[in-house]
This record gives C-alpha cells, structure tokens and sequence, in this order.
C-alpha cells in the first residue's frame, strides 16, 4: 500500500478565509492510502516546504498532495522540495484550491466541499504516478544555417565568433542575397555593397564558417541538439577548390545571350559566368541550359583556356551529410510577380519596372552602370511614377494580404536619390499610407517630399495606358483634391509585395518547423520568443519569419545567434520526462500516432517478438524519441488500439481523476 | 458537334448580320449552333441587387432549355447575352439562396441548379476547333491588315464570375486575329467601356467613351477594329465621329473563311 | 445618420463596405469620372457613413456605366459598381421615380439603334 | 449527479483544459475573483488533443452531467495543431452522443485564452446554467459505478 501525504496550504488567508482548511486536512486525511495529512499557512515558505521534506522523511512517504495555488505558480517549488527530501520530483501533485476554488467562491461550505473533491482527485491521480527522470540527450556543437542573405550571414558570423562552427547552405551559386541586388540602402544611403560585401569576405575568411554554395538541403531528420542534415551540392561543372576566380572564362565564353539574373534579366551574361564582382564564393559557374559543351559536346574552350584546370564538365551533383545542434532558417523573400495586375501594364511595356529592377538600373554595377535609362529605349526618364501597395494589402482573393513593410521606405530612397541626381526629373508617389515606423525613417520620407520636392500624392492608379509615342498614361486618383489625374509618364515603377522563398515551404516540412498561412515560418511566440520556431532546435532569422527591413534584420538575425549559442553551449539537454511512450506489445504499427505528431518525434522499427508458441514474430512498431516528443498527447488518442500513452497525464491517472470528481 | 444557341434578341433584328455569319462561320467549321426553341431577351444587363430575382429568370430558363441539346453548354455570340446568362449561372454556384429563390419561381417548370454552362463562339473557336485549325480553313486571309480587337466590359468582367480571359490582358481576340491572317493591335483602351449602357439616357456621355476608345484605337494604327457586342459597335460607329471601320468578329471570320461572297 | 438606407443598400448589393481601406483605386479607374458629382471611392465611404440620401439626391448615380472596372480592380473586393446600382434601385423602385419613362424613348430611337441598347435602359433606369 | 435537501438539482460537471491556454485563464478568473458555480471542476491536460473521447464517456458514465473542453484558439495552440484535432474529434463524438441518445448539450467544446478569464468564467456560467436546465444524466450513468 503507498503511502501519501497531504499538505494543505492556508496562503494566509487567501484560502483560509474561504475554504475551511482543517476540515479539508481532516477528510483528506481520511482517504485510503493517506499517511499524513496537515495544514500550515505557507506551504511555499522555507518553513513550509521543510514540512513536507520532515513528512516525507518521516513516514517513507510514496507521494505527495499539495493543496494550494495554481501548479503554474508553484509546482516546481514542491518538486524541488521533493527531491530534497529523496523523493522522485514527479511523485507530486497540486490540487488548485485557490484560484480555481477560494478565490472564486464565497461560501465556505460550498468551498470547503469543493477543495475535497479536488485534493481527492489529485490523491487518486498521484497514486497512479511513476516516477520519472528527465532524459538527457547531447548537444552536436555545430550550427546550420539556411539561406545566405543579410540574415544568414550575421547569424552565421556572429555564432562562429562565438566559438561554433557554422554551415551555409546557399541555393545560388554565392552568398550575399537580395541585399547584394541593392543599390543604397536607407536611410543612411550607405552603398548596399560597401556594408554587405566586407561581411561576405568575413564569412569566407572565418575559420569557423563553412559556405556551402549553390547547395540544397535535401533531408533534415533527428531533434534538437542532433540533427542530420542531407546537403546537395549541386553540379556548378567548375571545381570549387581550383578555380581561382580569375574570370577569364566568363570573357571568352561564345554563349553571350543569357539573361542575367542578378540584373534581373535586363541584360546578358555568358554560359559560365560569376554571378557578380564581389561573389563569395568567387568561383565560376556553369549553366548546363546554355553551355554548348555541356548541351552537345561541341565547344570545350573554358577548359582550354582555363589556367588551373578547373573546369569539370563530367562533374555531378554530390551529398554531403552533416551532424548540427541547432537549425536557422534564413530563406528570405522574393517579390511577387507583378503580371496579374496587369492595369499597370507591366507585361505590355518595357518601361513598368518592379523596383528591385529599379534598384539594378541605378545600381553602378548595373545593366546601365548606374545612369538611369528607360529599358525600352535607353533614353532618360523626365517624368517617373511609383506606384505602392502592388499586391499588399488585398483580400487574399486579390493577393497578399499582409503589408510588404519596406516599400513606402525604399520608394522614398529611390525618389530621393533620382530627383538628387536628376533634378529635371519629376517624380511622383502614388500612395494609400506611407508607413515609416523606425528610426529617422519618418525624417527621411519627409526629406524626400520637402527637400528634394518629391510629389506624394494620396491616392491609386487605376491604368497605366502604354501611348504609342512611348509614354505612359498613368490614371490615377488624387483623393485630397478628390480629382482623377492623368500624368504622361516616361517610367513607372511598381513597389511589388513581397513574399517568402518559395523553397521556404518544402524546407519548413523537412524540419516540421510550422508556418502561417502565408508561408512565412511561425515563431513559438510572436512576442516572447520571436526567433524561435514551436519546433525545438530550430531558430528563425530574417525576412523568412515576416517582412523586414535591413536593420530590423539583422538585429533579429543576431537575437537568433544568441538564442542558438544558448543552445549550443550546453552540453547536454534536459528534457521533459512528460513524453508519450508506446506498448511495443500493444502496438500493431498502424502510423496513426506518427501522422498526428506535430513534432516528427515518432518513427517505426521492426522488433522480433517471443510469441507463446515459441515462434519469433517481427512486428513493426512506434518508437516516440523522448528528446523530439513535447508531451501534447495528440497520439495517445490516435492509438487504436491503445498503446500509446503520455507519462504524468497517463489514461488511467486521468480517468482516475474523472472518477474523483464523479463520485 | 452541336451546341445550344441563344442569340438574343438584337441578333433577331438589328444585328441579323451577326447572326447569319455566326451560324454561317461556325457550321463550316463543323460547329452546328442549335437555337433554344423558346427562348425570351436576357434584359441586356445583369442587376448585381441581391433581391433581384425575377429579371433573371428569361436567363435562367434559357439554360435550363439548353440542358435538352448537344452536350449541355449553351452558346452565345452576343457579349451582353453572354455576360447575363453566365453572372446568373455563376449566382447559383455562390448564392444557394438565389438558388432556392429561383426554383421557387420556376414552380411547374423543371428546377435548375446552375449544371449548364456558358460559352461564348470565341471560346468554341479557341477550344472545339482551335485557332491553329482555324487558320488552315482560312481561304482568304486578312493579309497586312491591321485590325483591333475591342473586348469592352461585358465579356471580361466580372472575370470572377466571366473567367472569359485575362480582364487586363487578354488575348483570345488577338489570337483569333492571327488565326485570320491579320496582325491584332494592343491598345490600352480595348477593355474599357463604351458608355453603352448610357446610349439612351446620356448620348452625349457615351458619345465621349466611345470616342476615346476609338482615338486609343487609331493611336495605335489600327485599320479596323472588331466586337461582339452589337451596342459596341453602334456606339463605335454610330455615336462617334470618328471614321475608322468597326465589324463584328463573325463578318471577319465569315470573309476569311470565303462565305463572303466577293 | 439613417442606417435603415445604409443596411438595405448593403443587403442588396452585398458589397462590403467596411472592407474599404481608402485607397481610391475605384475612382482612379473610373473611365466615367468626370461625369460624376460623387465619385465610386465616395459611394463606398459615404454609404459606410450612412449618408445614402445625398447619394440618392445625385446624378452621379445615372452616370455610372457599370462597366465593372472598379470592381474588377479593387484590392479590398469592395465592388464599388453594385453599391452605386444599390443606390439607383433604391431611388428608381419608390413610385413615380423612373428616370427614363417610356414615352421619352421613341424621341432618342434611331433606325441602327439596337434593341439591346432599349432593353438594357429600362432595366438600368427604370422599375 | 447530486440532489441536496430542499431537492434543487446541482449538476457535476468536469472542465478538461490545456494547461496553456484554458488551465491559465481558469487561474486568471481566480485571479480577478470572478465567480462561476463550484459544482465545475476543473482536471488539467497538456493540450486539448490529450482529451480522449472516451474520459468524456467516463465521466458521463460515472455520473458527470456535462463535461466541457477547453482548448487554445484556433492557431494558438501551444503544439501548433493540437486544438485541430481535439474539435475533429469532439464533432465525430457529438455525432456519436446523438445516437447514445445523451443530449448534445451536455458536451461543449470552446477556445479560452490564457488572457480571456472573464471569458472562462462567463462560459463556465452558462455551461452550468445550461445543463441545470438539462436535468440528471440518467442515461449514460452505470448506476453500478455509483457508491
């Protein structure tokens, strides 16, 4: 027969005064199995907790009832206490008799009558518990990140100096992402390149960084503090460790029509090329759609003229498979494609540019080396419209329906810098809001409007009408003036929304990580624990996680380092031992509870079983990780045929509970 | 193959044109377009007003009706009948009150759920013969011309219930275009109205749209331009002081096709 | 305020007016603008506001062309057109308010004039 | 089920709540001392997807008059998905309660947040008032069970 003790908590008079304590000591203490049972006003004080340490001592007791306040405030404190006196900590357990019953009643007897049934239900259910040992599981010390932008890029630095050895795994064929698309940035207006690329060069120089360029991750199993992580190298057709960035291929090559992505496609790049001047890595690239040599075999003059050797036609895609503690995404944005609000045309003229492909038309190291040029005809624009909001802000019918956050900013940069450089230009902003929380962001948009006579007008554009002298009419509605205007514009340039990568999706699968319904990954909490995933071992950084602007960023891409050193320096993680387990016996493998878990933490082994008849039968059944499983319990009820359970909120401790209370 | 046919009631007089070189064009083709035996006038537009039952019942019929011939789909040529009877089609896919409240009109009639469908002649020429095919029947095509598709509102929107094309950038015309051997001209004005709806009650206002359409139109070069609306083209032609030629698609394709007889 | 005009506007339109987020994009693809005393952003807010006698008071509800394009291009799914033909039924539909009677059309008829321009009128402007 | 002296009817009812959302804004009702009848208890659960239907048969069987389950909202929940399952699950169990012939009443599923306590206490009011007016569960309790 076990023994419990029960200790019920006066809290001053917080219970005293509502409940009648002695009376609740007294009839708890008639209950089977009830060793001890007594009052004292502080429970939770030193004094109090030596009471149950002296009790348990005392009478060997096999469990403990605290009648007392919530188990969020103190069951750790009673835990704790438990251990000290040799008890396992989870042989306790609370019955909440103050908020949840003398804080909300006023008769004493109802009560008094009340926290019985509840120290009864608490007795009932400790009788049933186990005692339980959190696991532990080591920590692999290594670090992944995912995706190579601004937000990749600081994670990864500030984790390796740190200490920890960090990966990069980059899609493209270098690091550096969007931010290395732009021109200046606000609202300093530094040069993108003059502040990202030094820190490109930090990465490639730091011993503890590793990039991964133009690489995919393929598979991701294991848990916090030990993943495995399947990584693609994809095939760039040039050895990485020989080529020397010199860049003669990338002159000599006789393919010279392939559209440049970097510039957006307003311009041309050889078969084998490096991306830009500052890549990191500065390694060149093949590309096998257009690469005659690799198409038909007829060709072959890179590796002629290549002075180490390292072209590679014959090379393959390869695996690399990496042990990590912890996971950060940073996969980033894109803008939308703007082709289904065609009002504006964008499909029907040349001259209506999204503004990333504003940002390559001013940008030195641009398709026009920084002058700005109409792509249509290559003359200067007099008259330039940005348009905002393109897909932000809709209905979901109509598009995204959050807001992209950083266009009203940039499209003052852009106006700004345009109306420096071009002062016969005129340039107007047709805007519903302009939003510009952060710091000396409002004193920008200002400066561009007072300073540099930038011409906001509140309103949209309905049509953007391509005349056939090259213009563009532009219909647009100025609500102040409660007018329609027409402006013959000579450019127009759409502020698109922006949404996550679309390889965010497949990997947020891979690493159970959840996202909302826009693909943007979910935090664990949007205010508490905005760098985190629900998803233990799995860290967010950047624009993957919601619309940002540079500073905002980085900042958060240096919150996230700190919460993956947090993890990384631990040597070995305590889990919660409230985990759900399975009866191998009971099992029959049916994957129920695996499809349910939101965590990944159930897999399937094949086990031999000693049947009665001597026979050895192999059956296939759940195993739950204990370090993966977060204790939810949505398995247990998936189980059909009941052999999966959860320790500390057990069947049979619950249904025990139910039965207290019913009597 | 063979298909219901509503033409509406402007085919039956001041558009007979339109008619004839609908049906004409299309059973050379090897498209039969059956008339619905009964059949009453749509009412030309469609009350978006929630509470409007009654004014779409002739359309509702007409699909109804419809369900007895060819495959089930009814054809329209005219861009107002097809706009009509597919927003009243669509109503009962998204309102199942209009569809409660239409049957309960339709006491003693057979009751209706929205199972047609609408199609329009460009759309059976895109999809049953294909334009590819449509420009190996050519005998006499439209060589150097330059010719302007004008879509106006009614066959693009509401695309949500329409789903005709692209309601900013479409393009079926200007394939059908190419089809006949001619080369389309993009004009921004081709899927803005013409104040037709205003024709009677404010001439000079519609006078004004069509004007602007027409002037985008010759803007960009165009010879002639094309329609499928009937109030379209009086309004491009008649309400306008612009000269540029319009026709209706039916009498371009019939020409390409050789019925033209000259 | 009167909210007896502005829930029946809103019931039979089944436009949603509270969805608007002022942008103006409806009045800025308006294609009949200039013909108008209250423009289609002005419909939408002014119905929200409960101010739909003033509307029923103007023109501007006969000089929409229900063209749709409002409709079409608004990023809230606001449908500006139907608020505007919820506002004319509301006028046409009380007695005697037709505003094209019958016997004003004979003097507009033309012999190329089609049947659908009559049609459309009536059912436009008249109950 | 128990009936007191002057014979006015109190109903047992179990309140299963997760012990992120629910459980916390029961406490945050204490907290604020709003009231709510004490013939409610409360068991607390990790999340409301630990709730099998079978406790909610239990219960009724062992004499409870109604049972409520109390869950994070929609896209709140601590395990991301856990209260998707448990409303999947209590409707197939709605269902199953109508051919038990146990009336639908006597089970209710709603979402209380951690910050919602006069929500909770509300809900929890008129729970009881609700099945007060429903009468004993006759029909599902194992008198067998009964001391």
């Amino acid at each position: 027969m076990q023994k419990i003790g029960v200790f019920v908590c006066h809290c001053g008079t917080n219970i005293a005064a509502t409940v009648d304590v002695k009376a609740v000591a007294e009839a708890l203490g008639r209950e089977p199995s009830v060793a001890v049972s007594t009052d004292y006003p502080y429970m939770c004080s030193e004094s109090g907790q030596n009471l149950i340490k002296d009790a348990i001592r005392e009478h060997a007791l096999d469990g403990v009832v605290i009648c007392s306040c919530s188990p969020r405030m103190h069951e750790n404190t009673f835990r704790k206490a438990a251990a000290q006196a040799g008890l396992n900590p989870y042989m306790v357990e609370i019955a909440n008799i103050r908020e949840q019953c003398s804080w909300i009643h006023k008769d004493k007897e109802e009560a008094t009558e009340k926290a019985i049934i509840l120290g009864r239900a608490a007795i009932a259910k400790v009788l049933l518990n186990a005692p339980l040992t959190a696991g532990e599981s080591p920590v692999t010390k290594r670090a992944l990140v995912i995706g190579g932008g601004i937000a990749g890029i600081q994670t990864a630095l500030d984790i390796a100096e740190a200490g920890f050895p960090v990966d990069i795994v980059e899609k493209e064929p270098t690091i550096g992402g969007k931010m290395a698309q732009l021109d200046k940035t606000f609202p300093t207006l530094d040069c993108a390149a003059c502040i990202l690329t030094p820190k490109m060069v930090d990465c490639a120089q730091n011993e503890n960084i590793r990039i991964l360029s133009f690489s995919e991750v393929e598979a991701v199993s294991g848990f916090v503090g030990n993943f495995t992580v399947k990584i693609r190298r994809k095939a760039r057709y040039v050895d990485e460790t020989k080529c020397t960035g010199c860049g003669l291929c990338t002159e000599k090559c006789p393919v010279k029509k392939v559209p440049n992505e970097f510039n957006l496609g307003m311009d041309q790049r050889r078969a084998v090329y490096i991306p830009f001047a500052q890549a990191v890595p500065k390694v060149a690239r093949i590309d096998p759609d257009w690469c005659n040599m690799l198409k038909n075999g007829k060709c072959g003059l890179c590796s002629k003229i290549c002075t180490v050797g390292a072209i590679d036609y014959k090379q393959q895609d390869t695996i690399l498979e990496e042990q990590y503690g912890a996971i950060v995404a940073a996969t980033g944005y894109e803008p939308i494609k703007v082709d289904r609000y065609d009002e504006y045309a964008y499909t029907q003229s040349k001259d209506v540019i999204t503004s990333l492909e504003f940002e390559r038309l001013t940008n030195a190291a641009g398709p026009t080396s920084g002058t700005l040029l109409r792509p249509s005809d290559g003359r200067h624009p007099h008259t330039i419209v940005f348009i905002q909001c393109v897909g932000s802000r809709c209905t979901p019918e109509k598009g995204k329906t959050y807001c992209s956050k950083i266009c009203c900013m940039y499209t003052a940069k852009h106006a700004m810098l345009t109306r420096e450089k071009y002062p016969d230009t005129d340039v107007y902003v047709f805007y519903i809001d302009v939003r510009t929380p952060g710091k000396n962001f409002d004193e920008f948009y200002r400066r561009a409007a007072e300073e540099y006579g930038v011409h906001y007008i509140k309103g949209a554009v309905g049509k953007v009408a391509p005349r056939a002298d090259g213009t563009l009419d532009v219909q647009g509605s100025d609500l102040l003036m409660n007018e329609q205007l027409h402006i013959r514009a000579d450019l127009v340039v759409l502020a698109a929304a922006i949404e996550p990568s679309k390889t965010a999706r497949p990997l947020a699968t891979m690493l159970t990580a959840s996202m909302d319904t826009n693909d943007f990954f979910t935090e664990a909490h949007p205010k508490l624990r905005p760098v985190e995933s629900p998803t233990a071992g799995i860290f967010l950084s950047g624009a993957c996680q919601g619309p940002k602007d540079i500073p905002e960023t980085v900042s958060q891409a240096s919150a996230c380092a700190a919460k993956v050193i947090g993890l990384l320096a631990k040597d070995k993680l305590t889990g919660n031992p409230c985990v759900a387990h399975s009866d191998e016996w009971m099992c029959n493998g049916c994957s129920n509870c695996a499809s349910v878990c939101p965590y990944g933490a159930i897999t399937y082994e094949d086990r031999d079983f000693r049947m009665p008849d001597r026979t050895t039968k192999t059956r296939r059944v759940a195993i739950v990780n204990p370090a993966v499983c977060q204790g939810c319990g949505a398995c247990t009820v998936a189980c059909p045929s009941g052999a999966m359970d959860l320790y500390g909120f057990s069947n049979s401790q619950i249904m025990a509970e139910v039965d207290a209370i019913c009597k | 193959m063979k298909i219901a046919y509503y033409p509406g009631c402007t085919l039956k007089n001041r558009a007979r044109e339109l008619d004839r070189t609908a049906r004409e064009s299309a059973a050379l083709l090897g498209i039969e377009l059956e008339e619905i035996p009964v059949w009453q006038c749509c009412g030309g537009a469609y009350t978006s007003a929630k509470d409007e039952i009654a004014t779409k019942l002739s359309s509702v019929r007409a699909l109804a009706a419809g369900r007895q011939i060819g495959d089930g789909r009814v054809a329209t040529v005219c861009s107002a009948c097809y706009n009509v009877l597919k927003q009243t089609n669509h109503e009962f896919a998204v309102n199942p009150d209009f569809d409660f409240k239409v049957n309960n009109y339709l006491k003693g009639d057979p009751e209706y759920h929205g199972e047609g469908e609408v199609v329009h002649l460009l759309e059976l020429l895109r999809d049953e013969v294909g334009f590819e095919e449509l420009a190996r029947r050519v005998t006499k095509p439209l060589k150097g011309k330059r010719i302007a598709a004008y879509y106006g509102c009614l066959l693009l929107r509401p695309s949500s219930a329409l789903a005709f094309d692209d309601p900013e950038n479409p393009k079926i015309m200007e394939d059908f275009i190419r089809a006949l051997g001619a080369e389309p001209v993009l004009y921004p004005m081709r899927n803005e109205c013409c104040g037709g709806y205003l024709t009677l009650s404010d001439r000079e206002t519609a006078k004004r749209r069509s004007t602007a359409v027409k002037e985008s139109a010759r803007e960009m070069g165009a010879d002639f331009m094309i329609t499928a609306c009937p109030l379209c083209l009086y309004n491009l032609t008649k309400n306008t002081d612009d000269p540029i030629p319009v026709r209706y698609f039916t009498e371009v394709l019939a020409d390409a096709l050789g019925l033209g007889g000259e | 305020m009167n909210h007896d005009f502005k829930d029946r506007i809103v019931r039979m339109s089944g436009a949603a007016v509270e969805k608007c987020m002022r942008c103006g994009k409806c009045s800025a693809t308006c294609p009949n603008y200039g013909e108008m005393e209250y423009h289609p952003h002005q419909f939408v807010y002014m119905v929200e506001r409960g101010e739909v006698e003033r509307l029923m008071a103007s023109p501007s509800i006969y000089a929409c062309l229900t063209c749709f394009a409002c409709v079409e291009r608004c990023p809230r799914g606001v449908e500006p057109a139907k608020v505007i033909e919820a506002v004319r039924l509301e006028v046409i539909r009380q007695k005697g308010q037709n505003y094209l009677k019958p016997d004003d059309i004979p003097a507009t008829l033309d012999d190329d004039l089609p049947q659908q321009a009559l049609v459309t009128a009536l059912r436009k402007f008249a109950k | 089920m128990q009936v007191n002296e002057n014979e006015t009817f109190v109903p047992t009812i179990v309140a299963f709540c997760c012990n992120w959302c629910s459980y916390a804004g029961a406490d945050l009702s204490g907290t604020n001392r709003l009231q709510y009848p004490s013939n409610i208890k409360i068991i607390r659960v990790p999340c409301s997807c630990r709730v099998n239907p079978m406790f909610i048969l239990r219960a009724f069987q062992r004499g409870a008059d109604g049972v409520i389950l109390c869950g994070c909202h929609p896209g709140d929940c601590h395990y991301t998905t856990g209260n998707y399952y448990a409303r999947r699950r209590m409707t197939l169990l709605f269902s199953m309660l109508d051919y038990l012939g146990i009336e639908r009443g006597r089970t209710r599923v709603e979402w209380v947040s951690a910050a919602e306590g006069q929500k909770f206490a509300e809900t929890m009011k008129s729970f009881a008032a609700e099945i007060a007016a429903l009468g004993p569960n006759r029909r599902l309790e194992d008198l067998r069970c009964r001391k």
